[in-house]
């Protein structure tokens, strides 16, 4: 087996974009040979970054979620014990509609009494009724419900459920409904609060942003969930919604005023640091200020970037692992 | 490339080895082939086969084997204390071999002779410096033991290639010496030179069992791992297929079998009718214009990307559905079954489009080859030509036709962009082929590429349907094959 | 007597009529198939190229572009390690003088400040430069002419994708951006021409649609659909040949017939988690190269090409078998000289709808490394184009489908033109062939 | 023709049933049948004899537009069949074919039962209204063919694992299944032994007493047994045709009379 | 038998060059051979008469093991060619019937050209050295076959495009061009006519100066014609097995009368 001279880098598609606007950049500037960066989920990316150490295996994950507990135990299990975590910014998630359709400002609550399956009307759990936005709140349109959600295997979905339905749920009390129907387990009422309806209103797309697009594409009255970035490159077909008051942008995102991001983080396995050509110089890269700061390409395309760069700058310089051990 | 220039070698011998071989045969039969036992060409491809299968073999092996040894080798090397924590002994070796690598090139681009090569130092020079100028990149500067480890890598490698050029040329000039030895006239060659290749036929059937063995080794583990974290009773008899984020998911199969079973049938029945009519009139009725074009054409349907489908379904059959079977009363029927442009049926009537060629083109050339002479049988008695197509000419043509059927039915199950596009990605049970519903197959590659942790059952379930999806298709084949065995028709 | 059968010959019967009705019904039901089949490939067909054609053509823009020396190497010695310290940020300022250059030059009014300007350009324009200038350090400080492409907003604006209406919200591009293109354009320096490097070049990341190209990954395919003709046709032949002709009648025979149907239901993915398993981690082949992509390839074809083979050794009449076998051929030569060419068409068949599926397959390349951003360079020998990462086609057409850039999705259409065109290069060879060994007996 | 004139059943006044006009047939170039003209009679049997590859088989064929399945073969003159040409465009082969049935010359099971090859017939053409008559017509036929007794216990095995002979004797069978006015037979008898003959030529004597049989045979001692009528072809041409007597004891040209004594092949 | 006795050449001396010992055939559960035992003699023409069904082919098939090929036929007890079990483990059947060579009852040529067939014995078992003598074998295989003269015009043309006549000849042709030493045929006469039938007739009895034939066939005058000895079987047994003369003569076994005399079928 030939030696191995370029970085690999698997994971989350979310993270794709960013990581390859990098790589391209780092394969244009440097003499090491271009990354490559796989797709194919966070999960997926972790798996093969935890398979253990060594050339055969990949040298950075990228994440759309931070590394789980149990993760890093097979990580280390597999021999995986050095991982340094970078975290590159947030997605910010938005809310967007047919451009030509109307225009909606919403609060989680909405959303809850929209999608969920189960909401309380009288203090009272009954069956989900609302058919337009109208019954949902007064003050929209009569537009029949039909809402383009990311499908279970998607880490936005996560966000969704907890930063939109879960703070709607609890908004609306019903939290305190499911709680009791559940003996007062926590536990319980959260996972009955986040069951949404399946009666065809609360559609899951297991595919991609433009899977999304071309949904409301083909039904005008859908509303689906996109990231931020993608939203911006589609402003021509799309208008977006605010949550709770804010319009989602970088900035907005950034100072937190807007409520549904997430994280976005790469690792990097410290073995291979020395070992693999380029590997330290592509994580530097990736987190400097020409690249990852606010003016950078990074955010040009639309990731929001973090205000703790510097932060991230210094631990990557001195390759700082999880847990501390340097 | 000594390899190259090898197989290069071992092709010439055999070759060589084809015609001495056959010259031999005929020289022992006194140059007259007919005293031959076999064709004077079986002599030869025997001795050429004899050359060059073993010793092909032999450096296959070598070549899987010399890397393993000389890694143990040289990985002794490496004093354990020099490897920093969190690191191994792999990681330095690749770290090794890229600097032999190095070493290499350089030598072959003329920057460092073979004397500076296995001498260099890398406490007095830099060689990360040195192999950077010859567009070798290291990860970092390279360190004493690692530069001598990679240095022995390099002796022992060059030593292990000339040996392998060694032995592997004595087995082939072995095998050629014994096969050309044996050569007589009384030689059977041709038994020999086919039961080599029974062999190899053998071998390739055989191929299809590792698969199989491949396939299930690699799913049985970390579906074992799935069951010890999840209850089977769920998974194969819960009625509910809802994973989420926080664990304690619902994950049954079976709201997904029926899904896949559902779009399945949809589209078989769509590409079945379609696809065997397509095949009778090309191959009974059209031209041998139309045949030559039509055929060619349609089998383009089975080459269209997926993803040209999955969009197809969603930006025009399903819309196209929805006004016939929604939108109330601007609906086509006035109907509101409908809301959504994913369905069953949707996917299933575009996933049928694209199986089209599968059926027909593979039970064209079937039916083409039923002998003449079973339709002149039934046409000489009055027969119409559809009468003779449905009862001669089909059950003759049955098993190929059952085959086209069943590669078309196992790409049904096995699709992912259509589902997902066309059908939606809720699982349910229901009837209603205007529901959205969703497959085995689509969840398994969802759920492996999501982004739920890789350790929790949400991922690990991929597994257990994979290989629950394969025992049922196998109850499915050998169904198929019992009935092709009581329903065929042998002609002739 | 009277005719039993009734009138004349001229005269059809009842039953004769309703039988040739019954037989005119099933003709056209035969026309109909074949009507559905041909209608729905010309609706896709025609959906593909409407879309994609458009990737065929870019925009550029062409400027005259002064190699500053105190930008691109500050000592000026041309030594090339200091101009490669320049990083393609660095060549932004150049860019923006040009394009203002050219502005002024041309006397254009426009309120847009130089940044803005340069923004009609390709964010692969630096790029350009900074390779042209390490190719040539002798240029520092000239001017030379260099076409660069537009920006995809620009070119989508060119190719009326993109309205004053439309970017009414984007950030990419402003009104004021777009009165300087019209004014561009004016002038000649703004044209919309044939794109080779679209069919030619590599991947781009998201940040240039503009700058992608089906090329390397048209390699990837190429190597791999080699690697599956290599390996699964002969290999699938002589299972199937085996398993037709010479197997014993036994449960071990019965039991590979129903694996390898079994194998054709496999989802694809799962022959992706069999070669990373089998391919990758056990015997160490590299990810995301084409060999591995051809083997998991050639695992998922073989099936196809079994279950075709078989069927049409089936059809082939015994009365062959006999003949050859009479004048004392062997079981081997009867199958090889009589039985094998009258099954060709059904194997050629078999090869045609494998490889076509083998060609447009993604989801088990997802797991070997083939799918995301890997632009690397067309390999520059076999055994790199074997071995170098590289994508696929249908990889490549899958990940632009999902980027966000509308000019992505054009070039996803584009990618696919380009695949049927290499598919139906690829079948046609296989329909001669087809078409020569067809005879009836 | 079409008036009931029928009555009597002497061999010279039998009405016309087939009468070809110059018909030429070609397989691409070559020029297999070179204008042949011929009566042949209602209730009446007519045997074609001539040296193998002469066209008896080609010409055959055309009596009931078999030749249509072969590409390459085409077919000029008229032929006509009770004063229609059988050639017309508004005649539907399929009716033709059942007036007229056909056993090859190579038997041609359908690879299916006994049983079904011979009902097969029957059922397309509805001459059955029910299983216990379709039994019936499938036995009748078989004893006809005279194969009952070998195959009346294993009437639901496959036709295509008969011998030889059997399976001409099925094939003779099927044909007469379908009860067919005109029946053209291509040498019935090739692989029979004498036994079996001596009752394929019953059943053509008895076929004759309603039906008209064209029969393709090598024998001479077959043609003067069986036949009133016989038709001579030579390289294409039909060199004589009259009374099977005359033809045998008698014959006009000198090539009959060569090959009747065995003198040309 | 070893030993090279058969230098006289009456036909009661000649060596055994077949013996089959209490052969029995089946076919799934039906017994189609039963228990017969046969010595086929070499430079002899021995005939396989009997009804149709009687299982004539099937033994024929026996002795070059083209049985092989049939699933369900199972075969026992030994058939000795020289004294050696064909049915050995160590005999390859391949070697075996380019020896033992076979017409077979339905002609079945290859959908290649006339040529081809012809040549494509000769070319696998390297009976050629060159293209001049391949040309020369089909020439003379093909003129022993007596088609030479119908297709030396169209050897290139396709096999299966001749008339039936035509096409057995050419299996004829295709079978005497690999020279083996003993020749099956399985009633090569069939469909040809007399004349073609009498120089198939003198090929046997030239084949016979070097070789043995065995032939089916259904004429009791061409087997009286051609061969010395006749075996007769009826119903699966062996009946008889003498001398031709005899048999036809003066037969032992009253079933074998009634069939000569044209009572049991
Ligand atoms: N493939 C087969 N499967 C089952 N039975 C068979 C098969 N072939 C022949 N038989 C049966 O075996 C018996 C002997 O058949 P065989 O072909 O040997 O007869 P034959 O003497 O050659 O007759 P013919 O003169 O009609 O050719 C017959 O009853 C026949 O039906
Ligand atoms: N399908 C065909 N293609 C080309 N030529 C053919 C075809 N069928 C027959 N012929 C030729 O036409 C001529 C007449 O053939 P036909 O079959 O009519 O002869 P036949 O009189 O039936 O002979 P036989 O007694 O041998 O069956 C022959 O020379 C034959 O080779
Ligand atoms: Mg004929
Ligand atoms: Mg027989
Ligand atoms: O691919 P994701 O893990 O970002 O959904």
């Amino acid at each position: 087996a030939a030696a191995r001279d370029q970085v690999q880098v698997a994971g989350s598609s979310t993270v794709l974009p960013y990581a390859s606007i990098v790589a391209e950049a780092f394969g244009e500037n440097f003499d090491f040979p271009t990354p490559v960066v796989e797709s194919g989920g966070s999960s997926a990316g972790l798996k093969r970054f935890c398979e253990g150490v060594g050339e055969n295996t990949i040298d950075v994950a990228n994440a759309s979620r931070a590394i789980k507990e149990k993760e890093i135990k097979a990580c280390a299990e597999a021999g995986v014990t050095d991982i340094i975590e970078v975290r590159i910014g947030y997605d910010g998630i938005v809310f967007a509609s047919d451009i030509n359709g109307n225009g909606f400002e919403f609060t989680p609550t909405d959303w809850f009494l929209a999608l969920s399956d189960k909401v309380s009307v009288d203090s009272k759990l009954v069956d989900n009724p609302n058919k337009t936005w109208a019954d949902v709140n007064g003050d929209f349109p009569a537009q029949a419900i039909q809402a383009f959600i990311p499908g279970t295997k998607h880490g936005t979905r996560e966000v969704f459920e907890e930063k939109v339905i879960l703070a709607g749920c609890e908004e609306t009390g019903a939290f305190e409904l499911f709680k009791e129907a559940n003996g007062g387990d926590e536990k319980a009422a959260e996972k009955a609060c986040i069951a949404l309806r399946t009666d065809g209103v609360s559609v899951d797309i297991d595919g991609d942003y433009t899977e999304t697009l071309a949904r409301i594409e083909s039904n005008k009255d859908g509303i689906g969930v996109f990231g931020l970035a993608f939203y911006e490159n589609n402003t021509d077909k799309l208008q977006v919604a605010t949550m709770s008051g804010i319009v989602p942008s970088t900035e907005s995102i950034a100072t937190g005023e807007y409520p549904v991001s997430r994280p976005l983080f790469f690792y990097v396995k410290k073995a291979h640091i020395g070992v693999i050509p380029g590997l330290k110089e592509y994580a530097e890269f990736f987190v400097s200020d020409e690249v990852a700061g606010p003016d950078g390409p990074l955010s040009e395309y639309g990731l929001v970037a973090d205000p703790e760069l510097a932060k991230t700058q210094e631990a990557v310089a001195s390759e700082a692992t999880m847990g501390g051990n340097s | 490339m000594p390899t190259f220039w090898l197989v290069l070698a071992l092709i010439a011998l055999s070759v060589a080895g084809f015609f001495l071989g056959r010259n031999r045969a005929l020289v022992s039969a006194g140059g007259n082939s007919k005293d031959l036992h076999s064709l004077p060409s079986y002599y030869g491809h025997n001795v050429a086969l004899s050359a060059l299968v073993p010793a092909l073999a032999l450096l296959a092996i070598w070549l899987l084997v010399q890397p393993m040894i000389i890694d143990q080798r040289v990985s002794s090397m490496i004093p354990e204390e020099t490897i920093s924590e969190g690191s191994t002994i792999g990681l330095v070796m690749s770290d090794v071999r890229r600097v032999a690598e190095g070493l290499d090139l350089a030598v072959a681009e003329g920057a460092m002779t073979q004397e500076q090569a296995r001498n260099l130092r890398s406490e007095f020079s830099d060689v990360r410096g040195r192999l950077g100028e010859i567009g070798v990149a290291l990860g970092a500067d390279v360190r004493p033991e690692v530069l001598r480890a990679a240095q022995t890598y390099r002796t022992l490698s060059n030593t292990g290639n000339i040996a392998m050029t060694v032995m592997v040329a004595l087995v082939a000039l072995g095998g050629f010496g014994w096969s050309y030895g044996r050569t007589h006239k009384d030689f059977r060659a041709r038994n020999v030179v086919e039961q080599g290749i029974l062999a190899l036929l053998i071998l390739a059937a055989s191929l299809a069992i590792l698969t199989t063995i491949g396939i299930v080794l690699s799913m049985l583990f970390e579906t074992r791992n799935f069951f010890s974290l999840h209850s089977w009773t769920d998974f194969f008899f819960g009625g509910t297929w809802a994973p989420n984020f926080r664990g304690d998911s619902d994950l049954s199969i079976l709201p997904l079998l029926w899904g896949t079973l559902y779009i399945s049938v949809i589209a078989l029945l769509v590409a079945v009718p379609i696809g065997l009519f397509a095949a009778i009139y090309l191959s009974e009725y059209a031209s041998k214009t139309t045949r030559s074009f039509a055929k060619p054409l349609l089998e383009i349907l089975a080459g269209i990307p997926t993803i040209v489908y999955g969009l197809f379904a969603l930006l025009t059959v399903g819309p196209a559905l929805v006004r016939f079977f929604g939108q109330g009363e601007n609906g086509i029927l006035g109907v509101e079954w409908m809301s959504g442009a994913t369905s069953v049926l949707t996917a299933g009537v575009v996933m049928g489009i694209m199986l089209i060629p599968f059926v027909s083109s593979l039970s064209d050339d079937i039916i083409n080859a039923v002998p003449q002479a079973m339709r002149d049988g039934s046409l000489g008695l009055g027969a119409t030509r559809s009468e003779t197509v449905r009862q001669v000419v089909m059950p003759a043509a049955l098993p190929g036709i059952v085959g086209a059927v069943l590669l078309a039915a196992s790409r049904a199950i096995g699709e992912t962009m259509i589902v997902v596009m066309g059908a939606g990605a809720i699982a349910k049970f229901s009837l209603n082929p205007l529901d959205s519903m969703t497959t085995i197959t689509t969840r398994i590659v969802s759920q492996l590429t999501g982004d739920t942790d890789f350790a929790s059952p949400e991922t690990l379930v991929a597994f257990a349907l994979g290989l629950t999806l394969f025992v049922l298709t196998l109850g499915l084949n050998v169904l198929a094959l019992y009935i092709v065995r009581k329903y065929r028709e042998q002609y002739d | 007597m009277p005719r039993k059968h009734g009138n004349s010959l001229l005269e059809l019967t009842d039953r004769t009529k309703r039988r040739n009705a019954a037989e005119a019904r099933f003709k056209a039901y035969g026309i109909a198939a074949i009507a559905v089949g041909l209608l729905m490939l010309v609706v896709l067909v025609t959906t593909i190229f409407s879309k994609g054609l458009g990737a065929f053509q870019q925009t550029f823009i062409t400027l005259q572009v002064e190699l500053l020396e105190e930008k691109l190497d500050k000592n000026g010695n041309r030594d090339l390690d200091d101009i490669k310290k320049v990083t393609t940020f660095g060549y932004a300022p150049i860019i923006r003088n040009a394009v203002e250059t050219k502005v002024t030059e041309l006397g254009v009014e426009t309120p847009l400040k130089g940044k803005d300007m340069a923004g009609l350009l390709s964010k692969d324009a630096a790029a350009t430069l900074r390779e042209f200038v390490i190719a040539n350090p002798d240029e520092i400080g000239k001017t030379v002419e260099f076409r660069f492409l537009a920006q995809s907003r620009v070119d989508g604006y060119l190719k009326g994708r993109v309205s004053r209406d439309s970017i009414e919200n984007d950030k990419n591009i402003s009104a004021e951006q777009l009165d300087l293109v019209d004014a561009l354009v004016a002038a000649d320096v703004i044209e919309k021409t044939f794109n080779l490097d679209f069919i030619l070049g590599a991947d781009a990341s998201d940040a240039r649609p503009e700058a992608a190209g089906m090329g390397v990954s048209m390699l990837g395919s190429l190597f791999m659909m080699f690697v599956v003709l290599a390996l699964a046709l002969p290999i699938g032949v002589a299972a199937s040949i085996y398993l037709e002709e010479f197997a014993p009648q036994n449960w071990l025979t019965d039991i590979i017939e129903v694996n390898i149907s079994n194998l054709a239901a496999v989802p694809s993915i799962v022959f992706g988690i069999l070669g990373l398993a089998v391919f990758i981690n056990y015997m160490h082949l590299p990810t995301s190269a084409p060999l591995v992509g051809g083997l998991v390839l050639t695992l998922m074809t073989l099936p196809t090409i079994i279950i075709s083979t078989r069927a049409s050794l089936k059809a082939v009449p015994p009365s062959i078998r006999d003949a050859a076998l009479g004048v004392g051929a062997s079981k081997m030569q009867a199958v090889f000289h009589h039985v094998l060419p009258l099954a060709a068409p059904g194997i050629l068949t078999g090869t045609i709808i494998g490889l076509a599926q083998a060609l447009g397959e993604t989801a088990p390349l997802l797991l070997i490394g083939m799918v995301g951003f890997i632009a690397s360079n067309a390999p520059d020998s076999i055994a790199s184009g074997l071995l170098s990462p590289n994508s696929a086609m249908p990889a490549q057409i899958y990940e632009w489908a999902k980027r966000a850039d509308p000019a992505f999705y054009e070039r996803a259409w584009g990618g696919i033109i380009i695949l049927l065109v290499f598919l139906i290069t690829m079948n046609t060879l296989a329909v001669i062939l087809r078409r020569r060994f067809e005879r009836r007996w | 023709m079409n008036d009931m004139t029928a009555m009597d059943s002497t061999v010279e006044t039998q009405r016309t049933k087939i009468a070809a006009n110059s018909v030429n047939v070609y397989y691409g170039d070559s020029h297999a049948i070179k204008d042949v003209n011929v009566e042949i009679e209602d209730k009446t049997v007519t045997a074609f004899i001539g040296p193998s590859g002469c066209g008896k088989s080609t010409f055959l064929r055309c009596l009931n537009r078999m030749n249509d399945t072969i590409d390459i073969c085409r077919v000029t003159g008229d032929i006509l069949l009770e004063g229609e040409d059988i050639y017309d465009k508004r005649v539907d082969p399929v009716q033709l074919r059942a007036q007229v049935g056909m056993v090859f010359q190579k038997p041609n099971p359908f690879p299916k039962s006994i049983y079904d090859n011979v009902a097969y017939g029957p059922r397309i053409h509805g001459l059955a209204k029910n299983k216990a008559e379709l039994d019936e017509i499938v036995e009748k036929s078989l004893r006809r063919g005279a194969i009952w007794d070998e195959v009346k216990d294993r009437l639901h095995s496959p036709g295509t694992g008969l011998s030889g002979g059997q399976q001409q004797r099925l094939c003779i069978a099927r044909a007469v299944a379908t009860e067919p006015e005109v029946l053209l037979m291509d040498e019935p008898c090739s692989a029979l032994d004498p036994i079996a003959t001596a009752q394929v030529e019953e059943l053509i004597d008895e076929l004759r007493e309603n039906y008209s049989v064209v029969i393709v045979t090598h024998s001479m001692q077959q043609a003067a047994r069986v036949s009133q009528k016989t038709a001579f072809f030579h390289l294409g041409n039909l060199v004589e045709f009259g009374p099977t007597g005359q033809i045998f004891t008698n014959p006009e040209d000198p090539r009959t009379e060569s090959y009747i004594t065995g003198r040309i092949g």
